[in-house]
């Protein structure tokens, strides 16, 4: 039933809250600091090792989204904040990542 | 009225403007209802100037070889033609509906960043100014609206260049906007409005933000990348150093198709408000229409290769694409339908409105159909580049977007400008524009099956297609009549006192209505609380037990404020003027110029906007009393 | 109200108009008319056109139809002053109207998708092999298969018209050639995208510079059908036209020895000497061999149209098919100043005397 | 109603404040701006070029490496300034804004120097499509750096005068997220830029 509701209710503002949720500390920024630097030297590693490209593209692009999940989850915050932040984000980066995927797919992209 | 007094300066330089009357305080506002009006009257010139292009193209195409204008003349035309109605007429017209409405639709006082609305609308006009001064820089833009790259790269005169720049900074000037708009529909909601009490307009705008927030920045990479291919001769389209002309296609369709769902769902929006204040009955299934409008939105992303049947990518490619095209019928079906669900039974009044308002679907479902004859892919490989195209877009653009336009300047006239239409001008003009809209676009049809090719300035006699295209020439004259007639009820009408005899002339359903018209700079004495979607309407009516309706008796009505306007809403501080936002706009068409021109004039634009941007920063949103 | 109840009898006679408007839609002497097909490709499109089209005619029929019978149905009388019932939606029936035309849709494109098929097959074997090539504002035509060699030992190569065997699959490699002319960036012929489109036999297939499109057509009677470049390539778009001429078998056997030929040598003397002008340079130091070529002459080049068979029969029109080839005014004037003729022409004006530009056209008509 | 209206950020429909929304939604439609502008790159990577250098002939993946950890450093420098601004500690906060903005000056600067170097082995926007997409990428990348420096430069400026609001911590935030998005980019070109190897480069 779609009937509308006519009886009045209280308002609908949320009550304030506070701009960002709890923020890690600053010893703990340290900490994702230091990870984060480690991975990228396990990147660059990859280049003076010799590794076929079945096994290399994969590690890297595993090691991109961790590192990128790292900064997104805790440097930004997503982690902590809002859900709705990261529903907007996420529609981005996955809208991005589809679109652009299936046009480099019609040009063939990937099966040279 | 917002109580500001002596500025404070501003950077130390410059006077903060104060004057919210008088020639000045045009340049100067931040009221969204001010800026609406000038996205509107900016989008109307555009529009009497994108249908004077078409008449002249319709004056070459009268008969077969004429020569009104030559080759380059007509392509230029064309190109400006389509650029104009969709980036500088369609896109800012809505841009006037949402900026003047939305706030108003839920109990706000303004949208969530003014300056930046202002800067929205000075960065489009101003991008506008600069598309058109290139017909006396050497030359417009003569590559069609879509621009195909390599054409639009290796062609040798300026104008191409004018619509990458042009597109750039309109471009921003529409980011801008939809995210400021995005966010006013998401927080600025009045007590009591939950999303599904938002009005049916404002959703199709929050839908519509969003479509222009994912699709523009794909549309602002394309065109940076062939300004770079024109004018530093970089690779990206160009065949000869293995670069693929195809990617242009498919970056320009994956914004240019959700665009022209950007184009449709604000006159879907317009009318969904209108068509039950005219039926005295709710929009049928609400909910429904919202979630269609969604579901529009979001496979109008699917969908863009449709566009491409004939480029050669292929029948799985060909055949997704077709498939997800058709698909989108349904979710406007749905619209259709309980638009059709809304009339039925109802208590049809024919107002000058609703006259448009009907005729607008219909158009609409006219040039819906030839959509989905589109989507067969076979068939569309004969009717696409012919006017069966030229039909099909004009129905759904003219015949859906445009009627509905106008649907919403006379319905919404007297709530912008307190005097209302003449209702006879209005209906006049609804009758010669609807034949001559059928006379210009029907024949279309025909000419495209019998082998028209769209762009084209001329045609051989022997090809038979003289006389639909006579039709179709008559039938663009006559639009400019009713244009006309439109104009001349706009004058005779300002020329009257100001006032409405009754504050609420169609009985309308919306919370701007419950406001005085025109309303004060601070919109609502006090911040109505919304208890229902039709929050007014449920202001004025209740039904029974029996589910029939009995008005309100007067003065009874929970929160009903009887003295509209009445000049209280003191302390309420507004967002003082500002000229920063038009500083820094100015900045970005001299940025364009350099760009072309000369590097000092590149810095110089750079300049000017990061000063204007500064400004914007070190001034404090309200100036502080003294 | 008056006036909408008068509408309403005038619909009869609507239909019946409209009736008659389509019968004349199939006029097969409208030269690029989609619905009078010649060949089995785009009479399948036209086949599959007229069932959608009906379809579409239907849901018109029902929208429209309901939204004006509603509209005289439901109008505002006088003498009524009460609400109607407020019905706020009704979830079953919005389920339907979704479903329903889902089910249309599903129903229309199952034929939609076997024909996408269909006609992505390439040509069986027999097809004749063409390479069209889209220059901005021509096509050319050079068969490839090995019978087709000249005695020259070149591929035959045509101009602005496309000629062909009567029911034969013709195989077409579409290709956008372009960047052979030099000179500035106005003279510079740009290979950009083209479409070829000849309504009668095929719908269209875009010519995308860097990409080798295919596309497979065949006419079933013998006959001119008209054609026309339908992607926006610049400034002479509008002219890119050119004529694919059906020959029945003994002619096109006949078209194709004679195509074997060199071009014949004239032995009028004025024809003589517009080759002599053609092949050594015209008196503004103009040289035609930079761009022409004359199969058997030293004029060998790809740039311009190919004008060896300049005046066999079938080819009916030059310049992109703007003019007849039979139209000596309009060869006149087409050299006395072929850009302001076609505005923008890659074929440069040589400032030709009256009786240099003679000469050319006698030449010109010389070469059967 | 005598409400102040312009303390607004605290009092919205959804309890979010308006500048954060919006700094999302922008950062989302950001990722489509990049994602065109990698696609591109993707797309003509490891295309034979007729002339000009291939990747393999320029990258200096140590250098390029070096600069990778800059700009990684910088976000943990931002997050610093963040935490002392709430803290409250308009001191520190400023010196990790400066270093910072350092940080992103040294990054830019390397840019600027890589692209002399690879101007001088003959890489040109205009001589092979990896010279057009490498450029256009990683150009738009930098300016994104740089417009984030003002910004830094900006904050710490407007802290001195006094003009940051009371919650000076959000303005911070604000530019952190945008400074944050900028090097996950750069995470994303890195690897598909200078770290896959294309064809050619083995
Ligand atoms: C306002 C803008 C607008 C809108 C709303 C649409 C709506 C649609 N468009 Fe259109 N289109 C354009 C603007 C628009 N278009 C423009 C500008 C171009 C040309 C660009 C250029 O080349 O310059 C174009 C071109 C275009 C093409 C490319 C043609 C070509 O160049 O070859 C195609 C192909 O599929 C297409 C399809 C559709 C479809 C399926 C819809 C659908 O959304 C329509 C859906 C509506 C209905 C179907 C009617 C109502 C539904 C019912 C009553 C339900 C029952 C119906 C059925 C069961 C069928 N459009
Ligand atoms: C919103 C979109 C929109 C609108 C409203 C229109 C409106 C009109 N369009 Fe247009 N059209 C496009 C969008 C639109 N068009 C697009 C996108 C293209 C494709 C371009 C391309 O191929 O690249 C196109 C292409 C196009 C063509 C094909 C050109 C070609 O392919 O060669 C034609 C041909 O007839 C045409 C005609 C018309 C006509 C007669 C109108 C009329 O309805 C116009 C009515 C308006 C008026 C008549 C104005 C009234 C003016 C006066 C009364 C004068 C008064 C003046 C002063 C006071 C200063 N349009
Ligand atoms: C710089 C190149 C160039 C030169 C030199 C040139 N032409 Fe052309 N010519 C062209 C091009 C290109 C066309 C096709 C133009 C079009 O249709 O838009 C053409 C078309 C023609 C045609 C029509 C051919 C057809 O079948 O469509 C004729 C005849 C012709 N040229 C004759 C000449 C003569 C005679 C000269 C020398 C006086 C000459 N051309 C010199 C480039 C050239
Ligand atoms: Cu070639 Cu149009
Ligand atoms: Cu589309």
């Amino acid at each position: 039933m779609e009937r509308t509701e006519t009886r009045p209710v209280g308002p609908q503002t949320a009550p304030p809250r506070p701009s960002h949720g709890p923020h890690p500390s600053a010893k703990e920024y340290v900490r994702i600091g230091v990870v984060l630097a480690v991975l990228t030297a396990l990147e660059v590693a990859t280049y003076y090792v010799d590794v076929s490209r079945a096994i290399l593209i994969p590690t890297l692009f595993v090691l991109a989204v961790l590192k990128f999940l790292l900064v997104v989850l805790w440097f930004m915050h997503l982690r902590f904040d809002d859900r709705r932040y990261a529903r907007f984000f996420v529609m981005g980066l996955a809208g991005a990542a589809t679109l652009y995927l299936i046009v480099l797919l019609l040009f063939g992209a990937f099966s040279g | 009225m917002a109580s500001v007094s002596v500025p404070r300066t501003a950077a130390g330089i410059l006077r903060r403007p104060t004057a919210t009357t008088g020639v000045w305080s045009w340049f100067t506002t931040v009221d969204h209802k001010k800026i609406g009006i000038m996205y509107g009257v900016a989008a109307f010139a555009f529009f009497l100037i994108g249908g004077l292009e078409a008449l002249l193209i319709r004056a070459q195409l009268a008969g077969p070889e004429l020569s009104v204008v030559n080759a380059d003349q007509y392509n230029q035309l064309f190109t400006m033609h389509g650029v104009t109605m969709i980036f500088l007429f369609v896109m800012p017209m809505a841009a006037a509906f949402f900026n003047y409405l939305i706030p108003l639709q839920i109990g706000a006082r303004d949208v969530a960043f003014p300056r930046l609305n202002a800067f929205s609308f000075w960065v489009f006009l101003l991008g506008g100014l600069f598309l058109y001064s290139s017909w006396f820089l050497g030359g417009a833009p003569n590559g069609g609206w879509f621009g195909y790259a390599p054409n639009s790269t290796t062609d040798p005169s300026v104008g191409m260049s004018f619509y990458a720049l042009g597109l750039l900074i309109t471009g921003i000037a529409s980011a801008a906007s939809a995210v400021n708009l995005a966010v006013t529909v998401i927080n600025m909601r009045a007590p009591g409005m939950s999303l599904f009490r938002v009005p049916i307009f404002t959703w199709m705008g929050l839908v519509v933000q969003f479509l222009l927030v994912f699709s523009l920045p794909i549309i602002t990479v394309a065109l940076f990348q062939l300004l770079f291919d024109r004018r530093w001769d970089t690779a990206f389209f160009d065949p000869t150093r293995g670069g693929d002309p195809i990617l242009w296609q498919h970056m320009f369709w994956l914004f240019g198709h959700p665009e022209v769902y950007i184009l449709i769902l604000p006159a879907f929006g317009i009318i969904s408000e209108i068509l039950p204040v005219f039926s005295r009955k709710p929009l049928f299934g609400y909910q429904f229409v919202v979630f269609s409008g969604i579901a529009i939105g979001f496979i109008g992303f699917g969908v863009w290769a449709h566009h491409m049947y004939a480029a050669g990518l292929g029948p799985v490619a060909n055949t997704a694409f077709g498939i997800s095209t058709a698909i989108i019928a349904v979710p406007t079906g749905v619209k259709i339908f309980n638009w059709m669900a809304t009339m039925y039974g109802g208590d049809l009044r024919f107002r000058s409105p609703m006259l448009y308002v009907v005729g607008a679907i219909m158009m609409f479902v006219i040039g819906g159909l030839s959509g989905v004859m589109h989507s067969v892919v076979p068939s569309d490989y004969q009717q696409t580049d012919t006017y069966f195209i030229v039909a099909h877009f004009h129905y759904v653009i003219f015949g859906g977007g445009v009627f509905a336009f106008f649907a919403g300047l006379v319905f919404w006239w007297p709530k912008v400008f307190g005097r209302m239409l003449s209702e006879r001008l209005a209906k006049i003009q609804f009758w010669i524009m609807l034949v001559g809209f059928n006379l210009t676009f029907g024949p279309m049809h025909v000419l495209g099956m019998q082998g028209m090719i769209r762009r084209s300035f001329t045609y051989p006699e022997a090809l038979g297609l003289t006389f639909w295209n006579q039709m179709a020439t008559v039938g663009s004259y006559l639009i400019a009549v009713a244009v006309l007639v439109f104009i001349a009820n706009v004058v005779i009408t300002q020329r009257k006192p100001k006032g409405l005899d009754d504050e609420d002339p169609w009985d309308a359903r919306s919370l701007e209505w419950t406001t005085s018209s025109p309303p004060p700079e601070h919109n609502f004495d006090e911040i109505p609380t919304v208890h229902a979607l039709d929050e007014f309407w449920h202001r004025k009516y209740v039904e029974d037990e029996r589910g029939r309706v009995v008005r309100v008796p007067a003065g009874a009505a929970p929160d009903h404020d009887p003295a509209r306007g009445g000049g209280s809403g003191h302390a309420i501080h507004l967002p003082s003027p500002s000229f920063w936002p038009l500083v820094a706009a100015i900045g970005l068409p001299v940025m364009g110029y350099g760009v072309l021109y000369s590097w000092w004039v590149l810095a110089l634009g750079a300049l000017v906007t990061v000063v204007g941007l500064y400004g914007w920063a070190l001034e404090p949103s309200v100036a502080e009393e003294a | 109200m008056k006036s909408k109840a008068r509408w309403t009898r005038s619909w009869p006679l609507a239909l019946v108009l409209a009736a008659l408007a389509l019968s004349a839609c199939s006029d097969p002497n409208l030269p690029q008319n989609t619905f009078a097909p010649a060949g089995p490709v785009a009479r399948k499109q036209a086949d599959l056109f007229w069932p959608v089209f009906w379809v579409a005619v239907g849901v018109f029929l029902v929208v429209e139809g309901g939204i004006v019978w509603m509209a005289i149905r439901f109008r505002h009388r006088r003498d009524r002053d009460r609400f109607p019932a407020q019905i706020h939606g009704n979830s079953r029936l919005e389920v339907g109207w979704t479903i329903l035309p889902a089910v249309v849709i599903a129903v229309i494109m199952v034929p939609t998708v076997s024909l996408i098929w269909d006609l992505a097959r390439p040509a069986g074997a027999g097809a004749l092999n063409v390479t069209a090539e889209g220059h901005q504002w021509w096509w050319g035509f050079r068969y490839t298969d090995e019978d087709m060699r000249t005695s020259y030992d070149q591929p035959i190569v045509t101009a602005d018209v496309l000629v062909i065997p009567v029911g034969r699959d013709v195989s077409l490699s579409l290709e956008s050639a372009g960047g052979l002319i030099g000179g500035g960036p106005e003279q510079a012929d740009y290979a950009v995208i083209h479409s070829f489109w000849v309504p009668r036999l095929a719908g269209k297939q875009d010519v995308v510079p860097g990409r080798t499109n295919r596309l497979v057509l065949r006419a079933d009677e013998p006959g001119t059908y008209w054609g026309q470049c339908a992607e926006f390539c610049g400034l002479q778009h509008a002219q890119m036209r050119f004529r694919v001429v059906a020959l029945p078998q003994a002619e096109w056997e006949r078209w194709v020895a004679n195509q074997k030929r060199p071009a014949v040598t004239p032995t009028d003397p004025e024809a003589r000497r517009g080759m002599d002008l053609f092949l050594n340079g015209v008196s503004g130091g103009g040289q035609c061999i930079a761009c022409h070529a004359v199969g058997g002459t030293e004029a060998a080049s790809p740039a311009g149209p190919n004008l060896t068979h300049f005046a066999d029969p079938t080819h009916e029109c030059f310049a992109g098919c703007i003019w007849e080839t039979s139209d000596r005014a309009a060869l006149e004037e087409w050299l006395r100043n072929p850009t302001q003729a076609k505005l923008g022409s890659k074929m440069p004006d040589y400032n030709l005397t009256e009786d240099e530009i003679d000469a050319l056209v006698a030449y010109l008509y010389s070469l059967t | 109603m005598a409400a102040v209206e312009h303390a607004v950020e605290h009092e919205t429909t959804t309890g979010l404040p308006n500048t954060k929304l919006a700094m999302w939604l922008f950062l989302a439609s950001e990722c489509l701006l990049f994602g065109a502008l990698i696609s591109a790159y993707v797309l003509y990577r490891g295309a034979d070029p007729l002339d000009g250098p291939t990747p393999a002939d320029v990258f200096d993946i140590p250098y390029t490496s070096v600069s990778a950890f800059v700009l990684l450093a910088s976000s943990l420098t931002m997050v610093l300034a963040l935490s002392a601004a709430q803290r409250d500690d308009a001191v520190r906060m400023r010196l990790w804004l400066l270093t910072t903005a350092m940080l992103g000056m040294i990054f830019v600067g390397g840019q600027v120097y890589e692209f002399t170097t690879f101007y001088n082995e003959g890489l040109t926007v205009d001589v092979n499509l990896f010279g057009t997409t490498f450029y256009v990428l990683t150009g738009f990348h930098g300016v994104h750096v740089t417009v984030g420096i003002l910004m830094l430069l900006s904050l710490v400026g407007m802290s001195l005068a006094g003009r940051l609001p009371a919650d000076a911590a959000f303005p911070v935030e604000m530019v952190g997220l945008y400074w944050h998005f900028v090097d996950i980019v750069w995470i994303v070109i890195f690897t598909v830029v200078y770290l896959i190897p294309t064809g050619t480069a083995g």
